[in-house]
């Protein structure tokens, strides 16, 4: 062991911890129980603890963002405002409805907690710095995803109230659609990086993060992993207006908290994932040197995200639910599918560049692929003007017959 | 290590359950779902003989993907042919279908 | 054998080729056309098969090993291939006016036939478990939702469901005893298999190998319906659009029995297990069960169901006469192949006229054939004939696969088999009468005449002359028949 | 520590199984699918098949079981029956798969010992997920059926449209 080493703070820290845990006297086996332990309690706790600043944050912004002030009562500029909250939320009765399924009414929260924490166990915070590096992470991402859907359709179903049912079948409708594109589009920086791994991805973005190499691919995902966070414009399993609050109608205190806790870890999880596919994850000047600066290289480029993903989500208004499904059908799954296509014979046409390229070897793989994607682009523009410009040509002509109707 | 005899055991196990469960429901979805229980015996199989012999041919682990795979479009032309029904006469419970006899 | 590069490879595939493009061009062509000239998609599909058997018939006499094994292309294939197209090809001239009016999606229909024979091609050249499985679980999906394809029907429905059930459940009966049998020859290819278990002297391994068979033939008898796994077999014929059940009852057999073959003939070669005994008591129960059933019967399609049972019945006796060679025509696989390819003619031949009468009268029940021979003595006529070769009568189609099969089993001593055979066959007669005295004795119901549209006169006539003509137009198939004798 | 996991995917698996074909209340059964599957895909990974395991729960759990749910959910005129679950000959069927398993017990441990010790196995390679996409994409080796599994999903896909789809009302 090379003693402790200040650039690489986490790994370092790791070390020290395991060195001082074989000194008592544990034997191996117990000690890399016990890390693996310590390592899911510190990425839950990471998980949790960053949702009371996102709270805050997010509701200062949105205030900003719609000319108001937003909390700042509790502690210094409303930073503590989250605190009461909880404290409020978790002292609350847990109310079960008469004619719930009980068993599955109280599992369908924690599996929505815990769908949402156990993606944090592939995510690279630094190099290397991670719960697991799994060789399958990206897969392993998309297949713990798919317990969230499960636990809001069981959440619907179990409470007996039809307004969280039809939020459980929208659920269904949504997540499951939504995740054809995610994962089509998933597949381009596992393909640009030749390996599922989380960490592989982020240290084969050296050679140019893939949000140049594959901006289409970015947005895809950005759009549809949206989506399944359930978020404006896509918030529609919850849409208060429509259907209550849909799937939690039914849930209070506790129960409640937990799939609201859910639900915003998930909201910058999911930006976290964007950062790290598409965005470089850790990398960033000196990384190499300094490992240490990789984690918060990570957390301002996930913040960042996440700031995009707030503003979207005060700005823009709820789709309806055909809508979503047409854009998703029509175009989202198309567009990944045909994108998937292209990018891998560019890249295949192309070639990986080594890892130690330099940067005049760099520049035509660049080039082709974002040329690729720029032309991809302008078709997709152009067929959409003209589907768009033949339909709306089409309902001009049906409008025809009642001029007295007008407006929308 | 764990022997293999285990696992075939308790894939055998599993393989019963569902032809317990094919046997003896009622309704057709439940069929269905004791028929995955079935498929995934199979594979439990399937993934414990490709280990615990040779792990670097790939056979077991392919033929398990197929099961996957198949099983998926089973399904979903199992629900669709279920809903279908459903919509004709308001009933899966298989013993109600019973147009046809002889 | 050689190894093959990528083009070489697909050459010996290319009938699987046309097959799925034509099957993909039908689907596209009915998006793009629209109502309007959705009538010409069961020419193109019909243009698709054509392909097939011209590349098929270039591979007549080739033997290939594809892929690393997983495929072959050998005359048993290609024997197997002939009867899939040449059985499609027939169920699409019978299905032209059978939807007229009666199911939306047509286009849908072809398309997914052609996969279904695909499928059976498929079936014909697979020799590694995973194809096997794959590509009868292929056949099975297809055949699910053509048979439940008349939705608002709700025979349809309820014969898709149950087709389902029994399906889903055999195969993965089946799917275990492959997995077993992977695990303990640590191989999914048929030959490798054969040798391992060729040189398990001990017979350490014939426990699981004896589960493992018993296993795979539900899965194998629930395609070819033979008796214990039939139950399906009345309720789907029944149900099934006509046309799909004339499918069903010859393709979708051949298809099982190809996978049998292949089987049981590559795997099994050198008895490890005694898998002859097994087969032998499942052609006694099928053949029986078979034919007593039928006899009850109302519906005529039902009983076409419990004869086609029944005629599984036979065809297994050849499969337990392997071993019999009779100089260059002959023994009982050549039995098999023959047996198979006449019952296609005949029994498609009967369904056309199941098909032309339903359009009549709107009626499958078998006393709605009453005074048949007034209404259009053509067609009763076929019908007797058709009937006469299901029994076997000289000098019909079937009756050359009966007398191959018999002669087999007789050489081998046999004798118990061929005698239930023969006893079953008098037994056939019984039902086949009942029907035929409807048509010919019986005055019939209405007067009004009952004539044929064009294609299913072309399906009538090909089968009628093919069903009489047997020995002499299919001097071809019956030399590739003898080839084929794996 | 291997045995102890061991022991508790397998009682998730068959616990899971058993409440799949003995629960009256379907969503429920198909819940403990999801509790089934799930102990299956912890056999996987004990068996160092971790894509599998992955795959295992995103198609069945993330896809099949959500099926199986929605489907339910959508006929589930017929779930609050108050009927038994069973059919009237669950005896023989339970006779038949008790008896079944007594002569798979007998058939695998004739071939497999069940002994704990001196079990040994040959490593798992490093890359298998890697060796597994080229096996699937070899053309020396199931190239064949890799295709052929894409021709069985659109089969599937444009058979379950046209079965389960409205009437047209254009």
């Amino acid at each position: 062991m090379n003693g402790f080493d200040i650039s690489n703070l986490f790994l370092s820290i790791g070390q020290v911890w395991t060195e001082w845990l074989l000194q008592l006297g544990l034997s191996a086996g117990w000690v890399s129980f016990v890390n693996k332990l310590a390592g899911a309690v510190l990425v839950t706790a990471f998980a949790v603890g960053t949702v009371v600043f996102t709270i805050v944050g997010e509701r200062k912004l949105i205030g900003r963002i719609q000319d108001r002030l937003g909390p700042n009562r509790v502690g210094p500029f409303g930073l503590l405002q989250t605190v009461p909250d909880v404290l409020k939320l978790l002292t609350k009765e847990i109310i079960t409805p008469a004619n719930a399924d009980k068993v599955l009414y109280s599992i369908a929260p924690m599996l929505a907690v815990a769908s949402v924490i156990l993606i944090w166990g592939v995510v690279p915070f630094a190099n290397g710095v991670m719960g697991v590096d799994l060789d399958i992470g990206a897969l392993y991402f998309v297949a713990v995803s798919s317990f969230g859907t499960l636990a809001i359709l069981l959440a619907g179903w179990s409470s007996n109230n039809k307004y969280a049912l039809v939020s459980a079948f929208r659920v269904v409708a949504q997540l499951i659609s939504y995740e054809v594109p995610l994962v089509l589009s998933l597949l381009v920086p596992v393909l640009l990086a030749g390996t599922m791994s989380m960490n592989g991805i982020v240290q084969a973005q050296a050679q140019g993060w893939f949000v140049i190499l594959a901006p289409i691919s970015m947005l895809i995902f950005f759009i549809s992993s949206t989506a399944e966070v359930g978020r404006s414009p896509f918030d529609l399993l919850e849409a208060d207006s429509e259907i209550v609050a849909g799937y939690n109608i039914e849930y209070s205190g506790m129960r409640f908290a937990m799939f609201f806790l859910g639900e915003w870890i998930h909201a910058f999880t999911i930006c976290g994932l964007t950062a790290t596919l598409f965005f470089g994850g850790w990398r960033g000047p000196f990384v190499d040197q300094v490992p240490a600066l990789g984690v918060i290289y990570f957390l301002v480029k996930m913040f960042a995200i996440y700031f995009v993903h707030i503003w979207i989500r005060t700005t823009m208004p709820r789709l309806r639910i055909d809508h979503l499904l047409d854009f998703n059908w029509k175009f989202l799954v198309p567009l990944s599918l045909v994108n998937l296509i292209v990018m891998s014979l560019a890249a295949r046409l192309t070639g990986m560049p080594r890892a130690d390229a330099a940067l005049g070897e760099l520049l035509p793989y660049w080039g082709v692929l974002l040329g690729v994607n720029v032309v991809l682009a302008a078709v997709t523009l152009y067929v959409l003007g003209v589907v768009g410009s033949r339909i709306r040509r089409r309902q001009e002509a049906a409008r025809e017959p009642e001029p007295a109707v007008t407006g929308p | 290590m764990i022997p293999l005899s285990w696992y075939v055991l308790v894939s055998a196990a599993l393989f019963c359950i569902g032809l317990f469960g094919v046997l003896a429901r009622r309704n057709a979805v439940a069929i269905l779902m004791a028929v995955e229980l079935m498929l995934n015996a199979v594979n439990v199989n399937l993934v414990a003989f490709w280990r615990y012999g040779e792990p670097q041919a790939m056979a077991g682990q392919v033929f398990a993907l197929i099961v996957f795979t198949v099983a998926a479009a089973e399904a979903a032309v199992g629900l669709a042919l279920f809903i279908a029904i459903y919509r004709s006469r308001d009933t899966v419970a298989v013993e109600e279908i019973d147009l046809m006899k002889g | 054998m050689a190894e093959l590069t990528v083009l070489q490879a697909l050459g010996p595939l290319s009938p699987q080729l046309v097959l799925l493009l034509a099957a993909l061009l039908v689907l596209g062509l009915d998006l793009a056309w629209g109502e309007k000239r959705r009538g010409w998609l069961p020419s193109v599909a019909l243009l698709g098969l054509a392909g097939t058997i011209v590349a098929t018939m270039s591979l007549w006499g080739r033997r290939e090993v594809l892929f690393g094994g997983v495929f072959v292309v050998d005359p048993s294939a290609v024997f197997f291939q002939v009867i899939a197209v040449l059985a499609t090809a027939l169920v699409i001239l019978m299905s032209i006016d059978y939807f007229e009016g009666r199911a939306t999606y047509t286009g849908e229909f072809y398309s997914l036939l052609l996969v279904a024979s695909l499928a059976i091609t498929l079936m014909a050249g697979s020799t590694d478990l995973i194809m096997v499985y794959l590509s009868i679980e292929l056949l099975s999906i297809v055949s699910y939702v053509l048979t439940g394809f008349m939705r608002e029907d709700r025979r349809s429905n309820e014969a898709a469901l149950k087709y389902f059930l029994y399906g889903a459940a055999a195969s993965a009966t089946m799917l275990y005893g492959m997995s077993l049998l992977y695990g303990i020859t640590g191989s999914t290819n048929l030959e490798e298999m054969a040798a391992v278990l060729g040189a398990d002297a001990g017979g350490s391994m014939s426990w699981v190998v004896l589960a493992a068979v018993m296993l795979l033939l539900v899965g194998f008898g629930f395609k070819v319906s033979a008796v214990p796994f039939h139950q399906w077999a009345p309720d789907v014929y029944e149900g099934a659009p006509t046309p799909f059940t004339a499918f069903l009852s010859v393709a979708s057999k051949a298809g099982g029995f190809a996978v049998l073959l292949r089987f049981f003939l590559t795997a099994l070669p050198d008895l490890s297990v005694n898998w002859v005994g097994l087969i032998a008591a499942l052609s006694v129960m099928t053949m029986t069960v078979g034919n007593l059933m039928a006899i009850f019967q109302k519906n005529i399609k039902r009983m076409l169901a419990y004869s086609s049972i029944a005629q599984a019945g036979y065809i297994l006796i050849g499969l337990v006469c392997w071993r019999h060679t009779l100089g260059a025509y002959g023994g009982g696989i050549s039995g098999v192949l023959l047996y198979l390819l006449a019952y296609l003619f005949t029994n498609l031949g009967a369904f056309t006229v199941v098909i032309i009468v339903e359009r009549a009268t709107g009626s499958n029940e078998i006393a709605d054939y009453a005074g048949l021979m007034r209404r259009n003595p053509w067609l009763a006529a076929a019908l007797f004939v058709f009937f006469l070769s299901l029994v076997g009568i000289p000098p019909t189609a079937v009756f050359v696969g009966k007398l191959l099969i018999f002669s087999s089993a007789i050489r081998l001593g046999y004798y118990g088999l061929a005698i239930i055979g023969v006893v079953n066959g008098v037994i056939s007669m019984y039902y086949y009468y009942g029907v035929m005295r409807q048509a010919f004795f019986l005055p019939p119901k209405e007067d009004t005449p009952i004539v044929a549209s064009p294609p299913l006169a072309v399906a009538l006539g090909v089968t009628l002359v093919m069903t009489l003509g047997f020995l002499v137009f299919a001097q071809p198939f019956i030399q590739l028949a003898s080839w084929s004798t794996l | 520590m291997t045995y102890a996991v061991f022991i508790l995917f397998t009682l998730m698996a068959l616990c899971g199984g058993v409440l799949v074909v003995t629960q009256r209340n379907l969503v429920r059964a198909a819940t403990a699918l999801v509790l089934s599957l799930f102990g299956v895909a912890g056999l996987y990974v004990l068996l160092e098949a971790g894509f599998l395991a992955a795959v295992q729960v995103l198609v069945y759990i993330g896809a099949i079981a959500i099926l199986i749910i929605f489907a339910i959910m959508l006929t589930r005129r017929m779930v609050q029956g108050d009927e038994s679950g069973l059919n009237r000959q669950w005896g023989w069927a339970l006779v038949s798969a008790v008896v079944m398993f007594a002569l798979f017990c007998y058939v695998v441990v004739k071939a497999w010992p069940l002994a704990l010790g001196a079990v040994s196995a040959p490593a798992v390679p490093a890359d298998s997920t890697e060796a597994l996409g080229l096996a699937l994409l070899d053309w020396e080796q199931y190239v064949l059926p890799f295709e052929i599994a894409s021709v069985l999903l659109l089969s599937a896909m444009v058979g379950a449209v046209v079965i389960a789809r409205e009437k047209h009302d254009s």
